[in-house]
């Protein structure tokens, strides 16, 4: 009963009053998906605790095993510490972390950054190599994938240009029609598969989460 | 002159914000000559002397919508618009004050009440007869899913580990939720077949759903003795700094299968080729519409959309849910119909507008608004 | 085994390598290739350029931050050039995030080194970061002055001549929002829509294909689209004689050319490769 | 060549290097920017939790409020504390009250968007108008893609066998989906590009000063 009928009676009730207040302005319904959205991430807030946990104790068993890398966890302490400090110290001196001159968004600007940036800039040479591996005419429509993404890629340089002056066309062509339609019934599926989810939610049919 | 046939032309209107949830009256000008440089709108009330400035309406579509925090509901305001010309200023007050209220009902959304009310008929009428009859239920070939063993079951033959690798979504997306149902199905293979998995994680609550998911499975192949907590980890909560840790864990770890669920951003084509390099089979699966060509490019085999979406009934089979795909699936066929009788009432209705009778247009023109 | 068994097996460091090679090469020693201009960029040149001579102002605003840096710093620094050059008065705005601040810094740096006449509180200010988003959008509309208050070195704006006789959108020509994300429709929905201000957008090119409808509309005057775009005023620059310095994006689109060229010489390489394996296994 | 004499340059210089090493094979140097970025990551994820979400949404109408509805988060601040029951093996179980919620505000959430975002603007934008046709051209292109958004569809059809007209149909929508994913591939590679430019123009420029 606590652990089964409760929560998913609370699945029922909550999904069908959001639902229901969708379509009712009139205070406090109107109020209530916004209401929702607080909640969740007030919930968010005591379960990051949880994240933080699980990977300070995480770390915290390599050091006292002293299993094979071990110093990478005292690296990984030393980076959670320094922008875990900078943040609250900032907050205390700026009253605000993400002011542009605490120590926190230096921090942010000077060591953070140029890892994301460098770890994103990684795709550059993952988009070759995957495009040197994959595009090959195994079948029909490996061949359909391979020519649309040849003719578009040579579309946008100026090379294409100049190889033929049409082709920026046929590449705006491409993109605004052959590629828009089939995006549409994907979407469109993915909508519908969204509300019969949902639906199965609401109705305990589906319930991974309460196993 | 000039300014005589200004003032008598240009009208104001103030009146409840429609639709709403009250505290909101919205100001509209008609007949506004297009020399109009900039109009200022200004408010008062029962009790005010003098006006008091508002806000500044828009020159496009010559509406302001004032919800300013002292509007109450039940109670009348006065407006006056002052519109500023080239070389002069026409103030035009409203011919009615506006008086805010709230709405029980929204009838902008009446078209989604609508389909809302027919899709969940369907569904809920196909569970009622996949109860009664469950032998008629089919569900089409889905091969992304029919490889999750065969790829659980490659990874143990090469004695190395099995990862699964969730989205960047919170468990508010309807792709993680699918992810945790294929989470499952993976685990108790990986139980049965007793090797080893990972699982990371960059939304913690997903991180909790997946103990619970994965010591389920455990405990429904038989082995709750073998789960263990530690498997299922947490990375952190940046996209690459995530990123990083995935590719560091998969080059290490060298699993030989790779399970990529849930709604990924840019990082998808970094998790897949380096997935790809240490050579293990990967299945992903994901409802970010963007990232599906390089998922499709770089994995074995790919859950596209809404095949994912029904992977919980693909995989567990069971009657009722095999009745809800049904019922999505009739959801489908009724909104091509009504795209299908749309486009034919628009063809016939500009065929026969051209020949003078513009009646079956305007049902287009309606069919349109209705979405 | 043969050549193509081997070349299709190739280890992808290679890739790697010659990848990493045709960037870095046109970036040491420049090929020069040559930029076709597009409409939505020559319109937004143009619209610029028509100013000259005007006593309205140039408002650009930097709305990314370094994930987006290599695309859309060249284009701040190609219309802060085209406004010195043509004595366009010009406020450099920070952004409405506080990433923006250092991006526009940065530009004004690049960007003034050819103008040693161009004097600051004259012909350019320098706006910092304030808190409100797209309040400050309409803030502007009011009052400049009372929006910021100070420029970003902390001067007071009633001190500086630009800013005294600019300080809302009567007198700014055109707002050009620099951002990878939904920033420039903010504009439009706040600046252009309430206030009537015209705006021009520069974008990443991913999300250069959502803006074409406001193109259409006319509610962006005109577009940059990502490096090309930038490399294509730069193009305008040199065309109209205005100094570029180092023309970050039209070297940048040599290597994209380079680049983009490679990748698809190795699918051709891969698919013979592929085929001439494949017959001759079909043979055997 | 003017190399760099700021230290913090030096620093994003090494980072950035030891993530390139990366591409060579797994290292010490990856492995000590891996553990930095993930504990960076996590302590800025708290700070932005904590300044973006719980102070505005949680502490201050709590603290300084007066609205009489601000008690009612104490219902989610109750659900959070029993997430932490997952601490102890006896209360694990407690967890699945919040995550009810969760799923209940999934669903509530998620129906209203699929209906006003997707379903309707996507379906609206199919319907053939006349205006399509002002030119043929435009008129065929339009045909293409309408086709385009009904076969795919149809791709998604699971309840029946693919076969006769659904599955010929379903056969032009994968061929369409293969299409639009070869398209959308081609597009981004330039933006990925610009990404790697970016960062060698960092090091050879604002670091080693090589290129001006």
């Amino acid at each position: 009963m606590l652990k089964k009928q409760i929560p998913l009676a609370i699945t029922f009730i909550t999904g069908v009053i959001i639902v229901v207040t969708f379509f009712i302005p009139h205070p406090p319904f109107g109020r209530l998906q916004q209401d929702a959205l607080t909640w969740y991430s007030v919930i968010f807030g005591f379960t990051m605790l949880l994240g933080v946990d699980s990977l300070v104790k995480f770390h915290y068993t390599k050091l006292r095993r002293r299993e094979k890398g071990w110093w990478f966890s005292i690296v990984f302490y030393c980076g959670f510490l320094l922008s875990f400090i900078t943040g609250v110290i900032s907050e205390i001196r700026f009253g605000d972390a993400f002011n542009i001159n605490s120590s926190f968004m230096y921090f942010y600007n000077t060591i953070l950054v140029p890892l994301q940036s460098t770890m994103f800039a990684l795709l550059a040479f993952f988009i070759a190599s995957a495009s040197y591996r994959a595009f090959r005419a195994r079948n029909i429509d490996a061949t359909f994938l391979l020519v649309t993404a040849v003719i578009v890629m040579l579309g946008r340089v100026p090379v294409g240009y100049m190889l033929w002056h049409k082709l920026p066309d046929l590449t705006s062509w491409i993109l605004n029609v052959l590629q828009l339609g089939p995006m549409r019934g994907i979407m469109i599926g993915i909508s519908l598969g969204t509300v019969a989810m949902s639906l199965r939610l609401i109705l305990g049919i589906e319930r991974t989460y309460l196993s | 002159m000039i300014m005589f046939i200004l003032l008598s032309t240009i009208t104001v209107k103030a009146f409840d914000t429609p639709n709403d949830g009250g505290k909101s009256i919205t100001i509209k000008a008609y007949n506004v000559p297009e020399t109009v440089k900039k109009a200022l709108v200004y408010r008062k009330t029962e009790g005010d002397t003098t006006y008091t400035l508002a806000g500044v309406m828009s020159i496009l579509s010559y509406r302001f919508m004032d919800a300013d925090s002292t509007i109450k509901n039940g109670k009348p305001y006065y407006y006056r618009v002052d519109f500023y010309f080239p070389d002069t200023v026409i103030s035009v007050e409203a011919d009615s004050p506006g008086i805010a209220y709230a709405q029980w009902y929204d009838k902008t959304k009446t078209s989604s009440l609508i389909f809302l009310i027919v899709f969940s008929t369907f569904v809920l009428v196909f569970i009622q007869l996949a109860k009664k009859d469950p032998e008629g239920l089919y569900i089409r070939k889905i091969p992304a899913l029919d490889a999750i063993d065969e790829a659980v079951g490659r990874s143990t033959e090469l004695g190395k580990p099995t990862f699964f690798v969730h989205g960047l979504l919170g468990i508010t997306d309807a792709g993680t939720l699918a992810a945790l149902t294929i989470l499952r199905r993976v685990a108790k293979k990986v139980a049965e077949y007793d090797t080893p998995i990972l699982v990371t994680n960059y939304d913690p609550i997903v991180m909790t759903a997946s103990q619970e998911t994965v010591k389920q499975a455990y405990t429904e192949a038989g082995r709750p003795d073998a789960y263990n907590e530690k498997n299922i980890i947490y990375l952190t909560y940046e996209q690459f700094g995530y990123t990083a840790g995935v590719d560091g864990l998969m080059v290490r770890e060298k699993p030989g299968a790779i399970f990529l669920q849930g709604y990924f951003f840019a990082e998808s084509l970094i998790l897949a080729e380096t997935g790809h390099s240490v050579g293990a089979i990967q299945i992903a699966g994901t409802t970010a519409k963007e990232q599906l060509p390089f998922f499709v490019a770089a994995c074995d085999y790919v859950l596209i959309g809404e095949e994912m979406l029904a992977a919980s009934s693909y995989i567990g089979r069971e009657p009722v849910m095999l009745g809800s795909v049904k019922g999505s699936d009739w959801g489908k066929v009724f909104l091509l119909a009504i795209i299908g009788i749309g486009v034919a009432i628009g063809t016939i209705g500009s065929i026969l507008q051209s020949a003078g009778n513009g009646a079956l247009m305007n049902v287009f023109e309606k069919i349109l608004a209705f979405f | 085994m043969g050549f193509w068994d081997r070349f299709l097996k190739i280890d992808r460091r290679w890739v790697f390598l010659i990848v990493w090679i045709a960037v870095v090469i046109p970036l040491l020693k420049p090929l020069g290739l040559p930029t076709h201009i597009t409409p939505p960029v020559k319109k937004l040149y143009d619209y610029i350029d028509k100013m000259e001579g005007e006593d309205k102002a140039v408002f650009l605003s930097f709305d990314f931050d370094p994930s987006t840096m290599p695309e859309l710093l060249p284009m701040g620094v190609a219309v802060i050039r085209h406004c010195f050059a043509k004595k366009i008065p010009i406020i450099v705005y920070g952004g409405l995030y506080p990433q923006g601040v250092g991006m526009a810094k940065m530009a004004i740096d690049m960007a003034k080194t050819d103008f040693p006449d161009i004097k600051y509180g004259r012909d350019y200010v320098f706006l910092g970061y304030v808190p409100g988003l797209y309040l400050v959008i309409l803030s502007i509309g009011e009052s400049i002055q009372g929006t910021f208050g100070n420029d970003y070195f902390g001067n007071r704006l009633d001190t500086l001549p630009l800013t005294m006789s600019i300080d809302n959108y009567e007198k700014i020509g055109i707002v050009v929002d620099l951002s990878g994300g939904d920033i420039p429709t903010w504009w439009v929905a706040f600046a252009y829509q309430r206030y009537g201000c015209r705006i021009g957008c520069g974008t990443t090119a991913v999300s250069a294909a959502q803006y074409y409808p406001y193109l259409q509309t006319g509610q962006f005057v005109g577009m940059l689209g990502g490096l090309k775009g930038a490399a294509e005023y730069e193009e305008l620059l040199v065309r109209n004689g205005i100094p570029t310095g180092r023309r970050t994006a039209t070297i940048g689109m040599d290597a994209q050319s380079v680049v983009h060229l490679l990748i698809i010489l190795l699918i051709i390489l891969g698919n013979i490769g592929y085929f001439y394996v494949r017959r001759r296994e079909r043979r055997a | 060549m003017h190399i760099s004499t700021n230290p913090w340059v030096w620093i994003a210089a090494i980072l950035t290097l030891a993530i390139y090493s990366f591409l060579y094979k797994d290292n010490p140097f990856y492995k000590f920017a891996e553990h930095l970025f993930m504990g960076l990551g996590i302590g800025y994820g708290a700070v932005l939790l904590w300044y973006n979400s719980i102070i505005p949404r949680l502490w201050n109408p709590l603290a300084h409020g007066t609205s009489p509805t601000r008690f009612f988060l104490l219902i989610p601040i109750a659900l959070g504390l029993l997430s932490l029951g997952i601490f102890s093996r006896r209360y694990s179980w407690l967890i699945k009250y919040p995550l009810a919620f969760y799923m209940g505000a999934v669903t509530g959430l998620s129906v209203p968007v699929a209906f006003e975002a997707n379903i309707f603007e996507q379906a609206q934008g199919t319907i053939l108008k006349h205006s399509m046709f002002s030119n043929p051209w435009l008129g065929i292109s339009n045909i293409i893609m309408f086709i385009g958004v009904i076969t795919t569809i149809t791709y998604f059809y699971f309840s029946k066998q693919h076969r006769g007209l659904l599955g010929k149909s379903a056969r032009v929508g994968i061929v369409y989906i293969m299409l639009a994913f070869g398209a959308s591939f081609g597009y981004t590679v330039m933006a990925r590009i610009s990404l790697l430019i970016g960062r060698m123009q960092f090091l050879l420029h604002d670091w080693l000063g090589i290129i001006k």
